[in-house]
């Protein structure tokens, strides 16, 4: 499999009148990380929807392991887990029946392996209870757990580590750490330090 | 060479600037054509055997029918356009036709239920032809609707192409079954709002409003597209050059 | 004269169908360079602005 | 959770890249789509039971309306139990996309790497298996009490089942476009009715018929050929308006 490696050439898009990004551009070899800073507003959010080609920028190019996204989208965003401010959960299912119906389009998702996806966030307690009952810290370590269990090479999160506790923080670390072992690709916008992450590219939005 | 043309006419500041230069080639051309069917429709052509001078509405009503019905398919073409190789420019298009068409869509209703009311006594009839002008009423209310509903422009734009190309697939479909319902149910002995058979004294004026009125929509067109064009480029370099002309 | 006007009878529906048509003529022309005015108008607000600071 | 602990999990829980996941066919990624909207519709019933209510609201409004006398009403039958189905399926269209997209779920949709005009057309069928068949096991209760002879009520339910595909079908277009568009119940009518007159001309025809005891032959005919119509384009258009509104 060539070397996993993203890039950002160019990128304008404006929202309304706003020009939000203003001609980004990076390179992120394989295992690495790109921690996108800056205030709230700033575009971290565009961003992150351009690179998974939700959205579609006015001027500049995106590049997954050499080859312009546009090209295959559904293939490339079949190698991609976006997950957003919110988790992508639905209220009146369980965790397992989210994971489930969620990954379960994805990927095939044996029982086995959904409950180590939960045991590895520390949720497989949650498994039963419906998303309607878990505190948000609860609904963001299920969504961790489908992240983890995405097993794709480019994973794009924002704010992934929101109402979590410092112990949570800590997982978000230890899962992107774990991401970028496998030789995969992790791009974040996050306000906190991402602990036990070594060398980390880090873009700084401008207001 | 061919595609440069076709790319050239992707680009705001050349379709801009010949919107700006071709407007009067065709807003005098179509004046005199109005005015030429005029002439020839009230004073020079004859009264219909059946309906005297009551048929002269026809030179109103035709053109204004057949407006409403091309330019929602001249707005469906250039949407599709703007949807499958995201070209701003044909988004323009679509967006400067939509009042235009809507308004002789009103104006194709009203004088044909003035045409009609000789006939049948009322002003409103189900008549297939009228029925399916109402329903492209209610797809061009829809389509503005839609289009100010949404703040992006960009969004809007693209949202509504896809509405223009549902509809524009559905108007046959919609004029079939209005025509088929109306057959059904319609004692046959109420005459239908038909062209009469038209001495070429007659024809050509009517030959002359349906061209005036479709150079009219172009310069119409050309007019609102310098305007949706501007709303679009936000403050690029080119606008500064382009309104001191 | 009078009878151009009266139209065999029909008068009452041939003019105003004949006004009608026009006026939504007119109407269009007047909306479509009002709309223009109003556009380059924001166009050179936009160019002021960004030019400015 | 010490950190040498989590490495060794790592290896079980999360799977190496190189062994790519085993994949899933659009197809079945739209059969679990469909599950899971019958799954949650069945969870919070009180939903479903609204467009049949009101689909018997406005079937009650025509005797009130018009006149008690059934041979009256029998003329009115057809049209006033078509209007009342085209409206109800209507009232339970707006929600179709609205809750996923607010959830997040929508996007994951686009995002799955998967056919999103399968996985919107499986949505549709879940709604149509949810709105528009209950729509149809109603429609007789209300033929007979617009005065319906019984002989006319299985051709009656042939026409709903098969008119409700097209209504949901041309419904999840206007669902799709209006979805960010707040207050837009009454857009999504002035977009969705338009499309919807065909089915309402063709279905009322076939209930006509049904009611005079005609051959239902070629009214269905027409219903089947506008959801062949339907099935083709509606999920393609649904989808890229999806898209578009995620954007």
């Amino acid at each position: 499999m060539s070397p996993n490696t993203l890039e950002a050439e160019n990128l304008h898009l404006w929202r309304g009148d706003r020009h939000v990004l203003r001609g980004v551009g990076f390179s992120l070899p394989a295992g690495q990380c790109l921690k996108l800073t800056g205030a709230n507003g700033t575009g971290k959010t565009s961003l992150l929807r351009t690179l998974a080609g939700l959205m579609y920028p006015e001027e500049g190019r995106v590049r997954f392991c050499g080859a312009d996204v546009r090209a295959d989208l559904r293939a490339f965003q079949g190698s991609l887990a976006y997950l957003g401010h919110e988790p992508p959960l639905k209220a009146d299912l369980t965790a397992r029946e989210n994971l489930r119906y969620w990954i379960g389009t994805r990927r095939r998702l044996s029982d086995a392996l959904l409950r180590a996806g939960l045991a590895r966030v520390g949720a497989e307690a949650l498994a039963g209870r419906l998303v309607r009952t878990l505190s948000a810290g609860q609904r963001r370590r299920v969504a961790l757990a489908g992240l983890s269990l995405c097993a794709v090479p480019l994973w794009l999160l924002d704010e992934p580590a929101t109402n979590l506790d410092t112990e949570g923080q800590a997982l978000v670390g230890s899962l992107i750490a774990e991401q970028l072992a496998r030789g995969g690709l992790a791009v974040a916008a996050v306000h906190h330090e991402l602990s036990g992450l070594g060398a980390v590219h880090q873009l700084e939005l401008a207001a | 060479m061919s595609f440069t043309w076709f790319h050239r006419l992707g680009s705001p500041p050349y379709v801009y600037a010949l919107a700006q230069r071709l407007t009067p080639w065709l807003a005098w051309p179509a004046a005199l054509l109005i005015l030429a069917g005029l002439w020839g429709g009230l004073v020079l052509a004859p009264p219909d055997y059946q309906q005297g001078d009551g048929f002269r509405i026809i030179y109103v009503h035709a053109p204004s029918a057949w407006m409403s019905l091309m330019v929602y398919t001249t707005m469906a073409a250039a949407a599709a356009v703007g949807l499958i190789w995201r070209i701003k420019v044909a988004h323009a298009v679509a967006a400067a036709c939509a009042p235009i068409g809507a308004s002789f869509t009103v104006a194709a209703l009203v004088t044909g239920s003035l045409w009609g009311q000789p006939m049948w006594g009322t002003y409103w009839q189900w008549d297939p032809r009228l029925t399916s002008e109402l329903v492209l009423l209610f797809l061009y209310l829809g389509y503005m609707g839609l289009r100010a509903g949404i703040e992006d422009t960009q969004r809007a734009d693209r949202a509504s192409a896809v509405l223009a190309v549902v509809g524009v697939v559905n108007v046959p479909v919609i004029h079939y079954s209005v025509t088929w319902w109306n057959s059904l149910h319609q004692a046959p002995s109420v005459m239908r709002l038909a062209k009469p058979t038209m001495a070429a004294s007659m024809l050509v004026p009517l030959l002359l409003m349906l061209a005036g009125f479709t150079l009219l929509f172009g310069a119409l067109l050309l007019v609102r597209l310098r305007a949706e064009i501007l709303a679009r480029e936000r403050a690029n370099p080119w606008l500064k050059e382009a309104l001191a002309r | 004269m009078k009878e151009f006007l009266d139209m065999g009878g029909y008068g009452a529906f041939v003019w105003p169908s004949y006004a009608l048509t026009f006026a939504v003529i007119a109407l269009n022309v007047f909306w479509a360079r009002r709309a223009l005015r109003r556009a380059e108008a924001a166009a050179r607000q936009r160019l002021a602005a960004r030019g400015g600071p | 959770m010490s950190a040498p602990a989590v490495t060794s999990l790592a290896n079980a829980g999360g799977t190496a890249l190189a062994a790519e996941a085993l994949p899933v066919t659009s197809l079945a990624a739209a059969g679990l789509a469909l599950r899971r909207d019958l799954t949650l519709a069945l969870r919070k019933p009180a939903q479903l039971i609204q467009p049949l209510t009101f689909f018997a609201l406005v079937t009650m409004l025509f005797p009130l309306a018009i006149s008690p006398q059934l041979s009256q009403l029998r003329q009115v039958a057809p049209g006033a139990l078509w209007a009342a189905a085209l409206l109800a399926s209507l009232l339970a269209l707006e929600f179709l996309f609205r809750d996923d997209s607010q959830d997040g779920t929508l996007e994951q949709y686009a995002l799955s790497g998967k056919s999103l005009t399968a996985l919107i057309f499986a949505k549709t069928l879940a709604h149509w298996l949810l709105t528009g068949v209950p729509l149809a096991l109603m429609a007789p209760l209300a033929a007979i009490a617009l005065g319906a002879p019984t002989a006319a009520l299985p051709g009656i339910i042939a026409a709903v089942v098969l008119g409700s595909v097209s209504l949901s079908l041309v419904g999840s277009i206007g669902a799709a476009l209006t979805l960010n568009i707040k207050r837009s119940s009454a857009l999504l009518s002035l977009l969705t009715l338009p499309l919807s007159l065909p089915v309402l001309i063709f279905g009322a025809r076939a209930t006509q018929v049904a009611i005079s005891g005609g051959s239902l032959i070629a009214p269905l005919e027409l219903l089947g050929a506008l959801a062949v119509l339907g099935v083709t384009l509606a999920p393609l258009a649904a989808a890229a308006a999806v898209r578009i509104s995620l954007e």
